[in-house]
């Protein structure tokens, strides 16, 4: 029951759509439009620099047609870039984007008030960013 | 002005409650409500069916705390004075209950069942060293009730029995310093 | 004699007077716990003394024990005045209150309308607290009660009008004795009187700051209303003025409408104390069960269904003692 | 909108229209209010009333709220980054402590995310425990809930208090059976990756039994306490409404999403586990206000009674596990994968989305907290409201800070 995302040629496997960084924003309207309401979740993971791949991020945003049609739009963020923001969109992705930039460290272009959210404004670093705190005495913390 | 009349049931509610048993259980130096079998605690070492210390210091309750709290260390292999088999042993094991989360995955990993944790109702201190239980601490614990939970027993009913075996975990238990010391 | 000197008699039964409150107020507080603790089904205070009784008295203790904090830009001399104003005011309502025939601290002509002003004052303590307080929630708190206290003095005037209509007096003792042969207030005339008294009842509540009317201290929105920056015994203090307020009120209440000291077998002050705990513990039932109003409908309350409510019993009092 | 949209399809230029009629969080004070009149109040993070550790900046002119910051992190510990760095059977009682008044719910969403990623399923008598606790869980979080959102209206020393020790009554006596179950009242470390660790005792069966039949026979109490008593009706009917469209556009789950009309519950829309045989009734209302609210969850909790009851007439005896006991901080070993489980906590979808390496611990766990979503609908509702109002719809709201801080 994968949503057809063929005219962007874009392949949904097992609700997983791996998008590219400029077409998100379009593929996310289109989705809109089609009924998918509802905001999961939106998630980061950081990988950094290896040989093959330069430091990048991993964005997830799940989207939902209720009542159970899920759709995940997967992103390869290189880290000297920024994701779209899908808060004009799905308001939940406010707060969502806030939190992944606060811990994960992605920059999301366009949102309207990209502030950190859990940590204190002033807070160094993110940590949740593989390169977090490995030179200070917290590592290995355990 | 209706509302203020359809309040009277809740009025109602509340006197019948007047008359209910009390549900709160008194406070501890009054008596103690009865504890399940399971209730867990603080911590204490025990001893084993032949008077050792049982903890053969393998550190495997170091090494699974989530909060690592836990240092143990081994004494190395030596005979044992009362059975006369060779066995490891502890030298030092430490506990800092100000950060312990009571999980139970200390005693579940336990292979020789030496550490429990305790069916007492209150364990609080004065201090932080009050709740840093040493070896010795751990081990005047052992007098006070313990909860059910050993090693063996969680593991036992973790997984499905076997029924031919038993007294796996204290068989089990001399290769465990082995290991712990490979590792 | 030297009782028949009106500053001696004044004086004694003032001494007297004062201390009956102060020691219901102590001992109301232990029974509310007791009570309220029943009602949540445990046992309330058990500790101090035998079934807790002496918890009043460790209560005090700690409170006097308890540090004095004026807080950072606070406007020290309102602060610190606030509390025991209050505490006087309140005390000071109940010199006008007859407790028996005779036993009355001031027999004034228009003792009725001194109770009631000195309690209605008992807003400028509040307001004090609240804005010398230099707290946000405290200033809310005291806008709340100001605003609370003037739209309930209309109906409660008015509903303590119906008495004073019915007897023909201002004065207290005038209105106990036109009561007397059991024709309370309350219950005769039918309808004016009872409407009237629960009325009365109803606003005091709300005067007192007492659930479900005491959205001035509401401490889920308000923290503590204006008592927010207090502690120790000025903290004390306002709690007092509170519970004493609602003694008060539960006092006024039996003269005017339950006949006062007038009861079975023996007449005296102990029928008059007892009905007025008895509407105290009712007081007590209604905090403990019901949920607050909020602030403006509870206004819409006071302006939409009292007031006219009390009009309309007040011109209902008097039709019948212009017809009988 | 600074999101470029190249071509809108009608649905969503509708849908930015209507976002014109929704109060909006991003209100510029400075603008709206030039001269600075307005009264700014710091509502938390140590106030009666915002459960746990909240700062809500609040804009009030008289009492009537402009505009509504909440600030969070005041229970940040740092959850997912502990994931990170313990294996995969140390976290279950480490997000015991997330949703603190239902941690069965969580160590089920962790573990269920793990097993995604393992591909195994447990045992049904596992299975059994597991639909079992979350039930008893719910019924636990919602008795919570209606106390602490009596306290909300009727403050800590009136009314609201009685309730408050009226439904913490019956709720000790639910975390009376988990402690029978588990040995521990709050934080139970019950579950593990592939089943359970603790089967159920002797005699156990019978003491939920008369536990829950007590609580069913006392519900009728609370409704009598609140749900005909006019101060209540007065204080929640019509206050804090959530529009349907926004509260799915910001993944508004559980009874909060139920209570604005939309029939929508993971347990039977996606089933997980037992849920997959087991025939739920959702509740459902549509007013949308925190009454409303009220009614979803009153009848939410006797919707689990009934569930716990059922499943306790069938439990099927055999293995709660179908891994092998928990010996070693690292036998668990996902291969790759990202891995994603929800499952219907007592305050909406709480999911757990995993990364795994191929080692012994997951790469990155996130943890989709529902809170976290509820709460973002207190600036759309706060605007336009009295202050007593915003306390009312915080607490109906049902936010649990530890969740949505993690």
């Amino acid at each position: 029951m994968s949503i057809d995302l063929s005219h962007f040629d874009l392949v949904a496997e097992n609700d997983i759509v791996v998008v590219p960084v400029d077409k998100l924003v379009d593929v996310a309207t289109y989705l809109r439009g089609q009924g998918f309401e509802y905001f999961v979740y939106c998630c980061a993971a950081h990988y950094p620099a290896s040989e093959s791949e330069p430091d990048r991020a991993l964005v997830e945003y799940r989207l939902r047609r209720l009542p159970a049609e899920d759709v995940a739009l997967r992103l390869w963020i290189p880290s000297s870039d920024a994701c779209p923001s899908l808060a004009g969109l799905w308001q939940a992705a406010d707060w969502q984007e806030r939190e992944q930039f606060d811990l994960v460290g992605v920059r999301f272009a366009g949102h309207p008030d990209l502030r950190r959210i859990m940590l204190p404004e002033d807070w160094p670093g993110h940590p949740l960013r593989r390169d977090y705190a490995i030179d200070t005495r917290h590592f290995p913390w355990r | 002005m209706m509302g203020l009349l359809a309040a009277f049931a809740a009025l109602w509610v509340s006197a019948k409650n007047l008359f209910r048993p009390m549900t709160t259980t008194p406070l501890p130096w009054k008596g103690r409500r009865d504890l399940p079998e399971r209730y867990r605690t603080s911590f204490a070492l025990v001893h084993d069916e032949h008077g050792d210390e049982a903890c053969i210091g393998c550190k495997m309750c170091e090494k699974i705390c989530p909060s690592q709290i836990i240092t143990v260390v081994p004494g190395g292999r030596a005979n044992s004075e009362k059975t006369g088999k060779p066995r490891g042993w502890c030298k030092d094991f430490t506990l800092d209950l100000n950060a312990c989360i009571h999980c139970e995955l200390c005693i579940q990993v336990c292979p020789a069942d030496a550490i429990v944790m305790l069916r007492e109702q209150d364990t609080p201190g004065f201090s932080r060293e009050d709740l840093f239980l040493s070896m010795e601490k751990l081990y005047a614990n052992e007098k006070k009730a313990p909860s059910w939970g050993t090693g063996a027993r969680l593991i036992g009913m973790q997984e499905p029995p076997k029924p031919p075996k038993p007294e796996a975990p204290q068989a089990e238990a001399p290769k465990a310093p082995a290991e712990g010391a490979t590792s | 004699m030297i009782l028949g000197n009106p500053w001696v008699h004044g004086g004694v039964v003032g001494f007297v007077v004062v201390n009956f409150l102060m020691v219901t107020f102590a001992w109301s507080v232990w029974f509310e716990r007791k009570f309220a603790g029943r009602m949540q089904n445990r046992p309330g205070p058990t500790e101090v003394g035998p079934f807790g009784l002496l918890q009043p008295i460790a209560d005090l203790l700690k409170l006097l024990q308890k540090q004095d904090i004026v807080p950072d830009g606070a406007d020290r001399a309102l602060f610190n005045l606030a509390p025991p104003i209050g505490a006087i005011l309140i005390l000071a309502s109940a010199a006008a209150l007859p407790f028996g025939p005779g036993l009355v601290a001031a027999d004034l002509d228009v003792g009725v309308l001194f109770a009631l002003s000195i309690t209605s004052l008992m807003v400028i303590p509040v307001w004090m607290a609240g804005w010398a307080s230099n707290n946000k929630y405290a200033l809310l708190g005291a806008m709340r009660a100001a605003a609370q206290a003037v739209s309930f003095e209309v109906p409660l005037l008015l509903s303590a009008m119906v008495p004073i209509v019915l007897a023909g007096s201002f004065s207290i003792a005038d209105i106990v004795a036109a009561q007397s042969g059991y024709a309370w207030f309350a219950l005769w005339p039918p309808g004016p009187g009872l409407v009237a008294f629960v009325l009365f009842f109803l606003t005091s509540l709300a005067e007192a700051n007492r659930i479900p009317f005491d959205i001035p201290e509401a401490e889920s929105e308000l923290v503590a209303g204006v008592t927010t920056e207090y502690t120790g015994m000025k903290f004390g203090l306002f709690y007092l003025a509170e519970y004493v307020h609602t003694l008060v009120a539960s006092l006024l209440a039996t003269v005017l409408f339950l006949g006062g000291w007038e009861g079975p077998f023996v007449d005296g002050p102990h029928w008059m104390i007892a009905k007025a705990l008895g509407l105290y513990a009712f007081i007590f039932w209604v905090r403990w069960t019901l949920l607050r109003y909020r602030a403006d409908q509870f206004m819409a309350l006071c302006w939409k269904v009292l007031v006219p409510t009390s009009l309309a019993t007040l011109v209902a009092a008097a039709l019948w003692k212009h017809l009988s | 909108m600074a999101v470029g949209h190249g071509h809108l399809p009608e649905p969503v230029a509708a849908l930015i229209r209507a976002r014109a009629a929704v109060p909006n969080p991003h209100l510029d004070v400075e603008s709206y209010d030039p001269e600075g009149d307005l009264l700014v109040l710091n509502l938390g993070p140590q106030h009666p009333s915002t459960h746990g550790v909240l700062r809500v900046k609040l804009y009030l002119d008289g009492e009537v709220c402009i505009k509504a910051v909440p600030y969070l992190g005041y229970l940040h510990r740092g959850v997912e980054k502990l994931c990170e760095k313990l294996t995969y059977v140390q976290i279950t009682p480490i997000v015991d402590k997330n949703d603190y008044v239902a941690a069965f719910s969580n160590e089920l969403a962790i573990n269920m995310g793990f097993e995604t990623l393992l591909g195994v399923e447990p045992p049904p008598r596992a299975q059994h425990i597991r639909a079992l606790g979350a039930e008893m869980q719910r019924v636990a979080s919602h008795l919570l809930w209606i106390g602490t959102f009596g306290l909300d209206m009727g403050g800590a020393l009136g009314g609201g208090a009685t309730l408050f020790m009226h439904t913490f009554r019956e709720r000790e006596s639910i975390l009376d059976c988990f402690e029978v179950l588990t040995g521990s009242r709050f934080h139970y470390n019950t579950l593990q990756v592939g089943g359970c660790r603790h089967d159920i005792p002797a005699g156990w069966e019978t003491l939920v039994r008369q536990t829950f039949a007590t609580i069913s026979a006392r519900i009728e109490e609370y409704e009598s306490f609140v749900r005909t008593n006019a101060i209540f009706l007065a204080r929640t009917r019509g206050v804090g409404v959530v529009d349907a469209e926004l509260a799915l556009s910001l993944g508004v789950s559980g009874p909060v999403l139920r209570a604005s009309g939309v029939d929508y519950d993971l347990r039977r829309d996606r089933p997980y586990g037992l849920y997959r045989e087991l025939k739920v009734n959702v509740a459902t209302a549509s007013a949308g206000d925190c009454q409303a609210r009220f009614e979803v969850r009153l009848a939410e909790m006797r919707e689990s009674i009934r569930l716990v009851n059922l499943l306790l007439d069938g439990v099927p005896e055999g293995p709660i596990n179908v891994l092998k006991a928990v010996k070693l901080p690292g036998t668990v070993k996902p291969k790759p994968g990202i891995g994603y489980a929800a499952i219907e906590s007592p305050r909406g979808e709480l999911g757990t989305w995993v990364v795994a390496d191929g080692s012994d611990k997951p790469y990155r766990c996130k943890i989709r907290g529902p809170s976290l979503h509820a709460l973002s609908l207190l600036p759309y509702l706060a605007p336009g409201q009295n202050l007593s109002d915003i306390i009312v719809t915080l607490g109906s709201l049902d936010p649990i800070m530890g969740e949505v801080d993690r």
